[in-house]
């Protein structure tokens, strides 16, 4: 029964993701309903999550399975990060819809198939589930980048996603080769078993997480696999890049730390290598930041910083006790902070995303002064300022990383995130310390601003009382 | 031993209630309708005057006590205590004190009441006085504070009221730059009173920072240490009386009004160098070495002084360099540790200053503020008071016996003498010889011959008796008070010296009669040879002379105050402009700035990679890929 | 000894195949190309007694996928016109061999080092449907179960993307 | 023997990341994906035929499902583009950037 | 009934500041809310002082788990080294409301949040409270800046934004060593500073975490060379921001070294005192010399501030009671002179649109009551004995002496080097002839009067009778010091010159 629970939330998803489509037949329909009913959804699912206690790790169906399926409070917190996206998501759209027309009902129904394909991946325990709940997730964040057909850059976003995507995924079957030929299994706790019985460092294991270490450092827009971000983020309709930058991001992390943890003898090996990408990718991140004029390309780049940090995170984890909670928090954080992000510019970009770029938000403060102050408090969570749910997110991350003696990789943490905040502040400072050349006048729905409040609000709350799990 | 007096206190406390009254009156009162002056005359004067009345108390009082026992304390409450420091704003009357506060708050009325006459008129009256009073208020703290930091705040707050009285005149650019000087040339002593005084502490302060616990513990201070101390403790005084090298505000000080120069040069300001000298002799007596030190100073200073003082043609800077002269005399005496005469010599001296420049500024006032005295001449029957006064008070400038100067200055060139530095007695000497020269110059100049300026000549009349009465005074005092310490050569009783004793850590060096008596001729002899130079030169009227060569190089003070600009204050500003248009912005900011370019540029070039191409992502990731697997082939065997 | 010569025949056919994908300007070549190369690996997967692949590879790869690769390129109808002129390609492709040796070396030394390489002799049932219908079945369930998501997103999505659309509303 | 196979394995899915890199044609961009995908298929087979387990056959199964599937909507891209531009030159489409 | 003393004042003027941004209210509303508050604040900050009794233990306390898994709580005190520094921020305050009266809401709303998240930061205990809030307090003053800010005021501000995170973002990394040392020797987690202080230190991580925090605590300062963020800063943000700035701001970062690095970092702090020291002093001459070439007033009185806070530092770093004692006092007495000093410039920027030195002239004969206030305050600030200015000043001096004869004799010159620029200024603007604009000065209305005056007779007061509070103060740092242990004292002893360290053994 509790496997079943456990099951829940991803049962719930699917099968509302199958009804949406169904919906999708009838002509009847109305894009307003299957976003009311994507929200209902996820939000059902979400407190389902919320209720599901979970002990420390279940392997759910284990006979039926084979034990590819594991659910822990680390993964009950992803599924709950992963649902929440979606449910704002869904909140933002709603209303990015109403000036944007170019969505039909499936949108929201491969919107939830990807939300499926996230929740399979932080469950899954095995290579080769994890790469089939990959591709459903990338597929259906490549149909729903391209989903505005009509504007070109949404092909092209869509073109430089699928190849490179479908290029990373080439090496992550590659990899999983060579992990099958070196352990004949592909399950993450026989890895571990192997690696603690041989050496981690044996030439088909090296080569072969190498390689899944690729794919994965590619999803989460690590150095130096990091160059289609930007352009895929700004080729994108806005919720779509808020969903991607989250709830992606969220998925990948939560099965790379599940693949890192189970096995002490990797996560040692691989230290040095992750302490290096994680450096590159930090201090990548912040140099393409820097030169970009347009919002969503430079949160685009931000959200590389952000997967630096993530790595942090990642070298530092201790596979003793394995808890992931720096990895959740930390992903939390960042999704509130992002995703409040992109819904605010979802609605105040207008028709056809008009304004984009840092000199369109000049003013904003004087004409909309609270979409101003909420992106002003979702900057600075991103940039870790307390008392923000990104600055706890931020302090933890650092805390894990001297805790395991990586005092420099805290250090240059910490340089990289000073430079961040150039860029972050400098939006601040054209919302609110220039003279207003433009109107702000937009069409968004109540759904809009409330989803932009709430998560005002959770940026506030995950940072003041922050339930470390 | 000692004895608290509850009222001792006050003696500072009223004319500082008086300042504060007056200056509150004044600034809420100046804009509208100002008050009569009357009322700010007696207003001010209540306070000096109760003060010397309660100076008097005090004196009878130590008077009746047994030698040893003349110490009147009160200490009114803890002030600052931190650790091992402990400051009372205590005060302490002794002798030394007692005498000090004798005088000062004796003259410093009468230069209040003199100061009712001559700031008739001005729109500032009530501030003027509210400064006086403050002024004094702040010189009894000095001499009243038990210890050296309550001192300090005396010392301090005679420096900010020289400051504001010198700057009174203020919409003149100048004055107010000479009270600018006179205040940081005064912090550049402070800073060696803060230094001596931090340092006595660390050596001894900790048993109790006053001087009676001080002058007690005085024998366990480290040799360096107390040297230090007497040696930073004398550029303090340095900046305060005058001296070598600090001595350069002292003249420009005439900026201010005249009663205030006389209460500068007589009764307040000046004097506090000597009388910390003194206050600290029991330092300076185990230290003969920053005795000398003292005593060259001094004397040098006493010479280049009288330099500059034979060549002004400023009534009041000749006066102001006599004073400086005269004050390097002082720190001769205190240097070679005869401190009874250099304060009896202080003591003196505030009389016969205090008339000179009263009666200076009674020409003043009679001409209508002129003040050079080439312009002056003949005035002797129009201001017969003032000429008597003065002339009184010439005489003991010059040290002509028997007026009081002449036994103080003795005293001192005595002591020198019989101390074996027969050098800093020659050169007092010679120095006595120029004082009556440059005296008597000016009084010729200004008082004899022929009136230069008819016109002012006519309209010049004796001032008021506010003001011609503590002349009187002054000069009866100027003429009687060196018999209070007639030396032994004359039968003396040499009262100051034994009142004094019990204060101070004096040495006294048994001398033949001989030796006395040269040193009293050739004091006289000199005196004689300047008088009659001087009356040769100007007592039948001259014509100002053009000044050339060493004359003019002295007129013009030797150009020190050019060096000291060129040295000091344009190198300082020179400093401060490079620092803000230069050092500031470009180099300590570098690191700032550079970082920032170097970002901007970074991210510029960043840009660069991201080209648009997919082909070209995937060779990145294959790059990357490469160098990986180029690192991690090394670990495969 | 036949093994060995079939093997290298198909090694030989694969290779060539895949040069002639990299090479070929035109898609039409490289797709017929790649079909070559899929054709021989059928080949070697029956070598390596893999029955059901060696089916599966002829009929999904080579068979469907492959179809309908030439197919949407008929279907677009690529004029030589079309195609990038690609006119540096071969340094490129010198440069990319450079940039991509490390790789295959790294590879390679991994491939050497395993131990015991010599194919041994399995059972007859070894690859046939039954046997890997049951594998399938039983140890690997839930994959199988994921993929049909996965190939609903992928109908979806492809409609979405190339297929006719009302317009939202 | 085995390793026979996993080194043409190998010099397939490299000639894959060579066509990856070089061409700019869509098509074979798309179809050397495709040989990668080959390549990892016959490592798969090759080590189940090591291992003497059929899951590698499972997984190559597995594996050319989500190349049937990546196929299709790589397909549906190309179409896409193809309605844009009229062309196939991955370089034309390079809006994005900086 | 003053349980709750400390968060109210923290907590009072944050939700009422975020209320003003959230509800519609008017400029003047705003203004008379803030008083109110502020007032109340006040009236809290005296009854805290007359109750504080000064055993050098914490007072007030209250203590709260807050994240438990790492031992972070939401921990609040007051003890001798706060108490001054608290008193600034609570008493000071009113007047920011009562002088500047013609502002927006949002004004107002910044100040409140300021100064609720300074007061936050000197009563906060547990490091990561401490940074919460430190942080927390920068944001306004960035708004401040840009909002209502000079024509320069975009680079300023972010000059000074930048420069500040990134010194305490480095210092969040010492926190975290410390904490994460902490938890190796002791085996749990906290970051209360009363018991982090019990860490033993050493190595060259520990150094390395030293100097993140002096980097964060040096910038805030401002101490040599990293001061240069301030004369922007200071000169482009409304005078009110400036006097928040100047008088309060600043001297947390003296706090911070006193509360947080001191107890921890005994070792590394007094290896490295000399240098810092050095630094202190420097920079008070440099800035002092920088102040007299300045022609924008507030430009000038920004060197003069940074100049100050050099020798304030300078305390700190000299590790004795005295000197201890007289940075703590020299706070408070600081923050009265120059602060009130920022609010006359302010007020003369309202009433002539100018702040250039060369634009005034002979203010003394139009307002003189305005003159002599500045006077008091001005005189203050450059140590005149009789002003607050003297006894902190003194004491550092004589602390510096012990610690180094040369530093002392460096930290001595600030009696001159203030004076001159002082004076300079002082002589340009309310001396010398009146100028055009300066005919029609209008003299210190009564309010406005009434507002300084209070101030001016606390400068007065605290240097006759600066007793009441030093005995407040001064057990802490007695404490404080005698916690530094013998080893530290011999590290110091090797830098002291061969004069002081004679009386050192005497001692």
């Amino acid at each position: 029964m509790n496997d079943f629970l456990s099951l829940l939330p991803l049962l719930i998803i699917s099968s509302g993701a199958i009804i949406l489509m169904l919906l999708a037949a009838f002509e009847k329909s109305r894009l307003e309903t299957a976003s009311y009913l994507s929200m209902g959804f996820f939000a059902v699912a979400f407190f389902v999550q919320l209720l599901v206690g979970c002990g420390p790790t279940i392997v759910i169906f284990n006979n039926v399975f084979n034990g590819m399926l594991a659910a822990s409070n680390f993964t009950q917190a992803a599924s709950l990060i992963i649902l929440a996206c979606g449910f704002f998501t869904a909140m933002t759209t709603h209303s990015y819809f109403k000036v944007n027309h170019f969505s039909s009902l499936e949108f929201y129904a491969i919107m939830m198939f990807g939300a499926c394909g996230m929740l399979l991946l932080t469950l899954s325990q095995e290579l080769i589930t994890s790469f089939i709940a990959l591709e459903i997730m990338s597929l259906a964040i490549y149909v729903l980048v391209g989903y505005n057909r009509s504007n070109v850059k949404a092909a092209e976003a869509v073109l430089k996603y699928l190849m490179l995507g479908a290029f990373a995924g080439a090496f992550f079957t590659m990899g999983t080769a060579l992990i099958y030929g070196g352990v004949k299994s592909t399950k993450f706790v026989e890895i571990g078993a192997f690696c603690a019985a041989n050496s981690a460092t044996a030439p088909l294991i090296l080569g072969g997480t190498f390689f899944i270490f690729v794919a994965l450092l590619f999803k989460a827009a690590a150095f130096p696999f990091h160059a289609w971000v930007v352009d895929v983020y700004d080729g994108a309709s806005t919720p779509v890049t808020g969903f991607m930058a989250t709830a992606l991001k969220t998925a990948i992390f939560t099965v790379f730390a599940n693949f890192l943890a189970q096995n002490s003898g990797l996560h040692g090996s691989w230290v040095t290598f992750l302490f290096y990408i994680s450096v590159l990718t930090m201090f990548g991140g912040n140099l393409i930041a820097i030169g970009q004029s347009n919002l969503k390309r430079m949160l685009a780049a931000s959200g590389i910083v952000h997967s630096g940090y993530l790595l942090i995170a990642l070298v530092a984890i201790s596979t003793e006790h394995f808890t992931g909670s720096v990895i959740a928090y930390y992903l939390a954080a960042y999704a509130a902070g992002t995703l409040g992000m992109f819904a605010a510019l979802a609605y105040l970009g207008g028709e056809g995303e008009k304004r984009c770029t840092f000199d369109d938000f000049k003013g904003l403060a004087k004409v909309r002064p609270y979409s101003a102050a909420a992106i002003t408090v979702f900057l600075l969570s991103m940039a870790g300022i307390p008392p923000t749910a990104g600055f706890m997110g931020k302090f933890y991350v650092i805390t894990s990383a001297i805790a395991a003696d990586h005092m420099a990789l805290a250090i240059l943490g910490i340089v990289s995130s000073i430079l961040s905040m150039w860029y972050y502040l400098r939006l601040i400072i054209n919302m609110y310390f220039h003279k207003t050349e433009d109107t702000f006048e937009t069409k968004e729905s109540v759904f809009a601003t409330a989803c932009t409040f709430i998560l005002v609000f959770c940026v506030f709350a995950i940072g003041i009382y922050p339930i470390v799990i | 031993m000692e004895h608290t007096v509850s009222y001792l206190g006050f003696i500072p406390l009223l004319p500082l209630i008086g300042a504060v009254v007056i200056g509150l009156l004044h600034m809420f009162t100046c804009r509208k309708t100002p008050l009569p002056e009357i009322f700010y005359g007696v207003l001010a004067c209540v306070g000096p005057v109760l003060s010397f009345l309660l100076a008097l108390v005090v004196f009878f009082q130590l008077k009746g006590l047994p030698a040893e026992e003349r110490f009147l304390t009160h200490n009114v409450f803890t002030w600052f205590a931190v650790g091992d420091l402990h400051v009372d704003m205590g005060f302490l009357a002794d002798p030394l004190s007692s005498l000090m506060l004798l005088f000062v708050t004796f003259i410093g009325s009468l230069i209040h009441i003199y100061s009712v006459g001559y700031m008739a008129g001005d729109e500032n009256f009530g501030k003027f006085f509210s400064y006086l009073n403050l002024f004094l208020g702040s010189m009894l703290i000095l001499v009243l504070g038990s210890g050296p930091v309550v001192m300090f705040v005396g010392w301090e707050g005679v420096g900010l009221c020289s400051y504001l009285l010198i700057s009174f005149y203020s919409k003149e650019t100048d004055n107010v730059i000479a009270g600018n000087k006179a205040f940081i040339v005064n912090r550049i002593g402070d800073l060696g009173f803060v230094l001596g005084m931090a340092f006595l502490f660390w050596a001894i302060g900790d048993l109790g920072f006053d001087y009676l616990s001080l002058k007690a513990n005085v024998a366990s201070i480290p040799p360096g240490v107390g040297l230090a101390v007497c040696l930073l403790l004398f550029i303090g005084a340095c900046g305060k009386s005058a001296q070598i090298p600090l001595y350069v505000w002292l003249p420009d000080a005439m900026a201010g009004p005249t009663p205030v120069s006389a209460l500068i040069h007589a009764a307040t300001m000046v004097t506090a160098g000597v009388y910390m000298v003194a206050r600290f002799s029991f330092l300076y007596a185990h230290y003969p070495v920053a005795g000398s030190v003292v005593a060259w100073v001094g004397i040098l200073t006493a010479l280049l002084a009288a330099i500059f003082g034979m060549f002004q043609k400023d009534i009041k800077k000749i006066l102001a360099y006599s004073t400086v002269s005269q004050l390097g005399y002082m720190f001769a005496g205190v240097g070679v540790a005869a401190y009874s005469a250099g304060i009896f010599h202080v003591f003196t001296h505030a009389f016969f200053k205090a008339l000179l420049f009263l009666g200076a500024g009674s020409v003043i006032y009679a001409l209508h503020h002129e003040q050079d005295i080439w312009k002056m001449g003949g005035l002797k029957d129009k201001l017969p008071k003032t000429y008597w006064t003065m002339i009184i008070g010439a005489f003991a400038l010059s040290g002509c016996p028997p007026f009081s100067g002449f036994f103080s200055k003795d005293e001192i060139l005595f002591s020198a003498l019989a101390s074996g530095h027969t050098g800093i007695w020659l050169i007092g000497v010679l120095v006595a010889g120029m004082t009556a020269y440059y005296t008597f110059r000016m009084i010729f100049l200004v008082f004899h011959g022929k009136p230069r300026v008819q016109e002012s000549f006519d309209h010049a009349h004796e001032p008021p008796a506010v003001m011609t009465v503590p002349l009187i005074i002054l000069a009866v005092g100027a003429l009687f008070a060196g018999f209070l310490n007639l030396p032994g050569i004359f039968g003396g009783n040499l009262n100051v010296s034994h009142w004094l004793a019990p204060s101070l850590s004096e040495l006294h060096p048994h001398v033949s009669f001989w030796v006395e008596l040269l040193a009293i001729t050739t004091s006289v002899v000199a005196f004689a040879i300047g008088i009659t130079i001087a009356f040769k030169k100007f007592g039948q009227g001259a014509t100002e002379p053009e000044f050339t060569g060493f004359a003019k190089f002295g007129y013009h003070k030797f150009y020190v105050d050019e060096i000291y600009n060129a040295v000091f204050v344009q190198p300082y500003k020179a400093f401060g402009s490079v620092i803000s248009r230069f050092l500031e912005p470009n180099v300590t900011d570098s690191h700032v700035k550079l970082s920032v370019w170097l970002y901007q540029k970074a991210g510029a070039a960043f840009k660069v990679f991201q080209i648009g191409y997919v082909r070209v992502y995937a060779i990145y990731m294959v790059i990357g890929l490469s160098l990986m697997s180029l690192f991690l082939s090394q670990t495969i065997n | 000894m036949f093994a060995e010569a079939l093997f290298f025949g198909f090694a030989v056919l694969s290779v060539l195949g895949a040069i002639g994908l990299v090479l070929f300007r035109h898609p039409m070549n490289g797709a017929m190309s790649l079909v070559v190369t899929m054709i021989s690996l059928a080949g070697l997967y029956a070598l390596l007694s893999a029955k059901l692949i060696f089916a599966l590879q002829l009929i999904v790869y080579a068979g469907a996928i492959m179809s309908l690769v030439l197919f949407i390129i008929m279907f677009l109808n690529i004029q030589d016109s079309d195609l990038p002129t690609e006119k540096g390609r071969w340094l490129y492709q010198l440069g990319g061999i450079i940039v991509i040796l490390p790789i295959a070396s790294f590879l390679i030394k991994i491939v050497k080092s395993i131990p015991g390489s010599e194919a041994t002799i399995v059972g007859s049932g070894f690859g046939g449907v039954k046997e890997v219908g049951l594998v399938l079945f039983q140890d690997w369930l839930l994959p199988f179960e994921i993929v049909s998501i996965l190939l609903l997103v992928a109908l979806v999505g492809a409609v979405v993307l190339a297929g006719k659309r009302r317009m939202g509303k | 023997m085995i390793q026979d196979y996993l080194i043409l394995s190998i010099i397939l899915f490299c000639l894959g990341i060579l066509g990856v890199i070089t061409r700019r044609n869509v098509f074979s961009v798309f179809m050397s994906i495709e040989l990668m995908l080959n390549a990892a298929n016959l490592a798969f087979i090759a080590f189940s035929r090591l291992h003497e387990s059929m899951d590698g056959h499972v997984l190559a199964m597995m594996v050319m499902a989500v190349a049937a599937a990546e196929a299709a909507l790589a397909l549906a891209v190309v179409i896409l583009l193809h309605k844009h531009k009229s062309k196939l030159d991955t370089n034309i489409f390079s809006l994005l950037k900086g | 009934m003053f349980e709750y003393a400390l968060s109210v004042m923290i907590f009072l003027p944050i939700l009422a500041g975020l209320a003003l941004f959230l509800f519609p209210f008017s400029g003047g509303a705003s203004r008379i809310t803030g008083f109110i508050v502020s007032i109340v604040v006040l009236f809290l900050g005296i009854e805290l002082f007359l109750g504080f009794s000064g055993t050098g233990a914490m007072e007030y306390v209250e203590s709260r788990a807050w994240i438990e898994s790492l031992g972070i709580r939401y921990s609040l005190g007051v003890d001798g080294i706060s108490l001054l520094v608290l008193m600034a921020g609570s008493i000071l305050f009113p007047m920011v409301f009562t002088v500047f009266t013609t502002r927006t809401k949002g004004y107002y709303a910044n100040l409140l949040i300021i100064q609720g998240a300074m007061i936050g930061a000197i009563c906060a205990t547990d490091m990561v409270l401490f940074y919460i809030f430190w942080e927390i307090m920068l944001l306004p003053v960035f708004f401040m800046i840009g909002i209502y800010g000079g024509p320069n005021r975009l680079p300023a501000t972010l000059k000074i934004t930048l420069y500040t995170i990134s010194g305490s973002l480095l210092m969040l990394a010492g926190i975290v060593y410390v904490a994460v040392s902490y938890h190796d020797q002791f085996g749990k987690w906290t970051f209360d500073i009363v018991e982090l202080s019990n860490l033993q230190l050493g190595g060259g991580m520990a150094v390395l975490a030293f100097f993140m925090f002096m980097i964060a605590f040096a910038i805030k300062i401002p101490l040599f060379p990293f001061h240069t963020w301030l004369p922007d800063a200071y000169t482009e943000a409304p005078s009110s921001t400036t006097f928040v700035l100047s008088a309060i701001m600043a001297k947390i970062g003296v706090y911070g070294v006193i509360r947080f690095v001191v107890p921890v970092f005994e070792i590394e702090l007094a290896r490295f005192a000399i240098l810092l020291s050095l630094a202190g002093v420097v920079g008070m001459m440099y800035c002092g010399l920088a102040a007299i070439a300045q022609k924008d007033m507030k430009r000038m009185l920004a060197f003069s501030s940074a100049s100050h806070m050099g020798i304030i530092a300078l305390g700190v770093f000299c590790m004795n009671v005295q000197a201890l004692t007289g940075c703590l006092f020299q706070i408070a007495a600081h923050a009265t002179s120059t602060g009130v000093l920022f609010l006359f410039i302010g007020l003369m920027e309202e009433r002539m649109q100018t702040r250039n030195i060369a634009d005034f002239g002979g203010i003394a004969y139009r307002a003189p009551i305005f003159a002599t206030f500045f006077a008091i305050a001005m005189l203050a600030s450059v140590g005149l004995p009789g002003t607050s200015g003297f006894i902190g000043e003194f004491l550092i001096i004589l602390g510096a002496i012990k610690f180094s004869g040369f530093i002392g004799f460096l930290a001595g010159t600030s009696l001159i080097v203030g004076v001159c620029y002082m004076l300079w200024m002082f002589q340009r603007v309310f001396f010398e002839k009146p100028g055009e604009g300066t005919e029609k000065f209008k003299d210190l209305t009564i309010p406005e009067a009434l507002t300084f005056l209070p101030v001016i007779l606390l400068i007065i007061g605290m240097g006759i009778f600066p007793q009441p509070f030093l005995k407040k103060i001064e057990p802490t740092a007695q404490l404080h010091i005698a916690e530094v242990s013998v080893m530290t004292k011999t590290v110091l002893a090797d830098n002291a010159l061969p004069i002081a360290l004679d009386t050192l053994q005497k001692n």
